[in-house]
């Protein structure tokens, strides 16, 4: 019944909601399989926009680059299972991740607050790979206090003109745009008087310089802004309405970082470390273990990605999600630096077995608990917005 | 507030309806005296609460109808149980739905209609959701053996001998019956099953199914429980004053709070999908495995917590929440501990999908 | 060269300092095997004095009731290291707890801060077991906030007259004597006039309710004080000190409730419960673990008792000594249901296992991080006293 | 604030007078810059402090004084590896040392002065603290075979290549000596030495003693280091601020800043009581397996925390932090990893004492 479908080659842009789960898998699979780029299976680090863009482009021409978009936009409108599904094959592959900011972020919130304008130019060129998008929320004194946030921004005619610093922008030097949070007004309260800016980054008076992360990469940036000059329509939403469309970005951000992405990766990164050092039978209980925690984190994920589905917006509570994707990637990397030995040591990968490189992947489940809003800011959330705990 | 398992608009508004009606026979936010009353007493339960609860149609839910059955599902099974479970009655709900699964069409309508309570007797072991053999039957259809673990048994009026080959209804008063009965923490009982020649109706073997379904269901009472514990917990957060302020406003027991309702909604969460895959008629070994032994681990952490938040009155008999931990120690290893059912998830793991 | 010492009958009251440690082993293994009484052995439930009373007075008589304290007041005056074999053999004999305050608080307390007088009457009673103490500290709307107490003291004439209540004095049933923290001065600061008093239970006005714990048994109790009326030298050191008296106290009382005591006790249970179950050998990963946590804690003990054989007085960082071992032994408790299977359901003890008392065990462990200053309100103390995080 | 492992006041005097006179050379406050100078470059180490180091008298320091070395014990040993962790030192301070223990009286005079370093080559798998064989040697006196994870390499003059049946003195230059370096993770490197028909000079065989010195050296250089990282992140906690007040004064951030002094008390107790017992000369084994599994896990979890502390600085390269992490991570496995050490003291438990 479900072998005689033709699977290996699902035509571009089809929804593929109709197939069965298992059909699903087997074109996902098959299709992985033949379209990936072989020099780009298990990177050590996370790629570059410029490495990562022959995926990308792949993507983007089957029409797979946004699972979770509705197929109106341009995605897949994947049901949570199916896209569980495509998580699990691309990990398991060793797909590399995108740059992926626009995708999970700036599409979904335009599609939510932007004019038909802003959708229509934004869109397909996020889903062509033209526009690669970077964040720019946190600054120096402003992290888990993103609302003490100081960069500015000043309506002079019809344009914006913005000044300040952001810090901890992923691919900042990657990024052709870049979405900014300023200050509108500086007498209002903490959270009012902020708004939402669109800003090409090749505007003048915007500068990037690069930070070497702890695993020695240059993942993030610096981004400076002196008197950047922007058009009056680069808001989304009102003027001094920018921190409730932040809020509603981070939800979609917390999914995002909610997803069993990453400890899909790790875990399996584990299983093949175990396996690769003749120990699988001797760690079959913590695998187990580990792999029921994966499962069941996959239905909590189900549960919110399903309100997406419906339209809904995600509240508070997906701050759970983010919590505990994160506490599982960590202490699934913790488990591989257990069993890994003088082969965690290595700051490469492993030389007989290049993609495996336990260290690495130990360092960079470091900052998913502080990224995105740290756990404990994230706990505070909910025991005050979802448990009533606050003062 | 009661966690509706179903997807689907119309039988989520089924399963609402449902959920709605039991606050009657068991709420959510009653006193708890009549459990207390009943604790450490024999039989232990509230036969007019019982007949009530087979008035309501609850015996048989999952039974086809051409068999007296209701003609439901898991979903709407499992949101019963999870009422019965925050509620904490002492009634042997999911013991005597399983009686009634095993039996299947043969199942007699009094058992049905609740006036004859029939307990199943088919464990042998102090962990496993696994049938037993070890019944002998003797020529005129006489059986021997024992069966251990039978929760309730003081309050039952026959009981369901299952064994891998078959199942057998005994009156429990016949002549060969001897129970011997331990009491539980929860205030209720549990038996061994001690069978010397005795007359018996020999019924269809059991279909293992039925454990499946005692299973989830026992998932969704521990989850019921624990909703109902951190409720009362989140209630003496935000009102138990030390140092000059709800104890709810320090931020190391907000955090451990946090901590809990992730677990209760990964509890729900996984229930959902496992009573889903029961009602499509999948194989649910697995997600049934992963569903207990979550369920198990998160309502002890929940109820332990729970009595921790409450500080020394918590470790009393006359607060209410640790009426929650000590049945959480009785529900946990029912139907498989969680221990048990990793390992059972483990074995049936070959491979991923 | 160890075995030909006479071990079997070690003389009472001898000093046992000099015995190489495993002969010391030896001794006392040898003598609680001949000396404990064999009804009271592994009792489920904590025994009430009267019960434990034939095992006090034995070890009254072998001079072995005070370990800790110094051979000049009747004590043992043991090493640490002996202490904890000392602990070791009696919890792996299942010799029952016995009614301790007086052993564990009391003393340790007048050998710092008492008069001469009040040493010279009550340390003997203590050791005798003519006088069993209880303690008067928290009250209902004073528990983790204990500095809120409000029983109080007032001198007439040469009396003080004591009004209050005091609530969860663990065998409060039991005592002759209780000591009692009361407010002598109302309008002082919170923790300033607050006075220490030592009060015969008998005395008119005392009346006591017994509370049933969790695990249904009447281990605690409430103390009423209606003008009750003791001598001016009922006070323990100076009239509004009591607080530090207190606190000194709290760090006798955290080193006791630090002690291996109960983590001993249960991963001995948890041993035999595997062992009854035929599991020891799937449990052996989980119960080395286990056993290496536990002397690792011991080591730890051995840091704070090592500070008091020495003289000095125990500083706030002893909490941290209490918040292992009460997460160390609610570990092992938790762990023990987790085997128990349908064992852990049962009330009283395992039918054919009358030493096993899984659900027991377990509900026993839950209120070791409540009593004695919550394991929030102790790391709340270190934080503070010893990190230096304040406000 | 450096622990001192020692009981007894007239040796708990001399350790703390040691650890006094190693501020100099491996100090708890400097900055750490000659530290991030020397990182992943080759050889990784400044031989003009190794000279230092040895004109300290540390090198062999526990040699009796007749085979030239310092005849201290295991707690002064212990003592100066605590601070060669706490400074991140990246000299091979515990490896050379290892070579003098398994040499004894054949040590050569040169590596005693610290002149010639001479590194072990002793590990043949990723794990473990187990003498191997499988070291060929011809007719001659010539050596073949292999040896992995041999730290800091680079910088020998000379290899010690330790089999069960004998230790070999080789020159690292020799002809048949090639090295597969890769770098460390804390900017160190460590090799595969491959030897194929070396010249070696024959020693007596190793005193597997040695091994349990070093195992006991690097969980204190794992104890100093977890020092210092808490240290600078608890002044940290003291300074950043956020929400308009030092981060330090959040309550969740307290109390798990308490459960990391905790683990480092248990770390430095367990120690303390290894050292004494590896000093009596007793069967050290079993506490050792003890102090370096707990050092081992508490090191990680300290400086992993420590990371989550700082925040999104702590994930980036120029906080120091950062150092202290990835020093971890290279000293947690060495000598053996918690897990094996778990394992070895499992398998040397025979029933209770």
């Amino acid at each position: 019944m479900t072998a005689t479908v033709s699977l290996a080659a699902p035509q571009p842009h089809a929804d593929l909601n109709p197939l069965p789960d298992a059909d699903f898998r087997a074109a996902v699979r098959n299709w992985i399989a033949a379209s990936y780029p072989q020099e780009l299976r298990s990177p050590p680090k996370r790629l570059h926009a410029a490495e990562a863009m022959p995926w990308y482009r792949i993507l983007s021409q089957q029409g797979w680059l946004a699972p979770g978009w509705p197929r109106q936009y341009g995605g897949m409108g994947l049901s949570p299972s199916k896209l569980l599904i495509m998580i699990e094959e691309m990990e398991r592959y060793g797909c590399a991740r995108l740059p992926d900011t626009g995708l999970t972020m700036v599409g979904p919130l335009l599609i939510a607050h932007g004019t038909d304008a802003q959708r229509a130019y934004h869109l397909p060129k996020i889903l062509s790979g033209e526009i690669i998008w970077c964040q720019g929320y946190s600054e120096p004194d402003a992290g888990s206090d993103l609302a003490a946030l100081r960069t500015s921004a000043v309506r002079e005619g019809d344009q914006w003109v913005i000044n300040g610093q952001k810090v901890w922008t992923t691919l900042g030097m990657d990024a052709q745009w870049i979405f900014v949070l300023a200050r509108t007004d500086p007498r209002a309260a903490k959270q009012k008087g902020i708004s939402f800016f669109l800003v090409p980054m090749d505007t003048p008076g915007v500068t990037v310089r690069s930070i070497l992360n702890i695993d020695l990469h240059d993942e993030f940036a610096e981004v400076f802004f002196d008197d950047v000059r922007i058009p009056a329509d680069a808001i989304v939403g009102e003027v001094n309405e920018g921190w409730t469309i932040a809020k509603n970005l981070l939800g979609f951000e917390r999914l995002f970082l909610g997803s069993p992405k990453q400890s899909e990766g790790a875990l399996d990164h584990l299983e093949r470390l175990c396996h690769h050092l003749g120990k699988s039978g001797d760690y079959a209980s913590l695998l187990n273990g580990l792999r029921m925690e994966l499962e069941d984190h996959k239905s909590f994920y189900t549960t919110f990605a399903d309100r997406v589905r419906r339209g809904e917006t995600l509240g508070p509570d997906v701050s759970m999600l983010k919590i505990n994707q994160s506490a599982l990637y960590q202490k699934i990397a913790d488990r591989i630096m257990d069993v890994a030995g003088e082969l965690g040591t290595l700051a490469g990968q492993v030389p007989d077995a290049p993609t495996l490189y336990p260290g690495s992947v130990f360092l960079q489940a470091r900052p998913t608990s502080i990224y995105g809003g740290s756990s404990e800011i994230q706990r505070n959330i909910v025991a005050r917005q979802v448990l009533g705990l606050g003062r | 507030m009661a966690a509706v398992l179903a997807t689907g608009e119309d039988r989520f508004e089924g399963v609402r309806l449902l959920v709605e009606s039991a606050a009657g026979i068991a709420p959510r936010d009653g006193d708890l005296k009549t459990v207390r009353h009943l604790r450490f007493g024999r039989p232990g339960i509230d036969r007019g609460r019982w007949s009530e609860i087979s008035a309501m149609g609850w015996l048989g839910i999952r039974l086809p109808e051409t068999a007296g059955g209701a003609g439901l599902g898991m979903a709407e099974y499992a949101a019963l149980a999870g009422e019965v479970g925050a509620a904490l009655l002492p009634e042997p709900f999911i013991e005597a739905q399983l009686a009634l699964d095993f039996m299947g069409k043969d199942a007699p309508a009094e058992a049905l209609s609740g006036d004859r309570l029939v307990l199943p007797a088919w464990l042998d072991a102090p962990d496993g959701l696994t049938l037993a053999g070890g019944i002998a039957e003797a020529a005129g259809g006489r059986i021997s053996g024992r069966r251990r673990f039978v929760p309730m048994a003081a309050a039952a009026d026959a009981f369901l001998v299952v064994s891998t080959e078959a199942c057998w209804l005994i009156d429990a008063k016949a002549a060969g019956v001897s129970l011997e009965i331990e009491s539980a923490l929860d205030g209720g009982h549990t038996a061994t099953l001690i069978l010397d020649g005795v007359e018996a109706e020999r019924l269809s073997a059991p279909d293992a199914k039925a454990l499946e379904a005692a299973a989830l269901a026992t998932a969704s009472a521990l989850l019921g429980l624990m909703e109902r514990a951190f409720a009362i917990t989140l209630d003496y957060l935000k009102t138990r004053v030390q140092f000059g302020q709800p104890i709810g406003h320090f931020q190391a027991l907000q955090h451990k709070a946090v901590d809990l309702e992730i677990e209760i909604g990964l509890t729900r969460a996984v229930l959902r999908d496992a009573v889903e895959t029961f009602d499509t008629g999948d194989d649910c070994r697995r997600i049934t495995s992963r569903a207990k032994a979550r369920a198990a681990d998160a309502a002890m952490l929940v109820t332990r917590q729970a009595v921790q938040f409450h500080g020394a009155i918590g470790y009393t008999d006359e607060a209410d929440i640790g009426l929650f931990l000590r049945r959480a120690m009785v529900l946990a290893p029912r139907y498989g501990s969680a221990g048990f059912h990793r390992q059972r998830y483990a074995s049936l793991t070959e491979g991923r999908p």
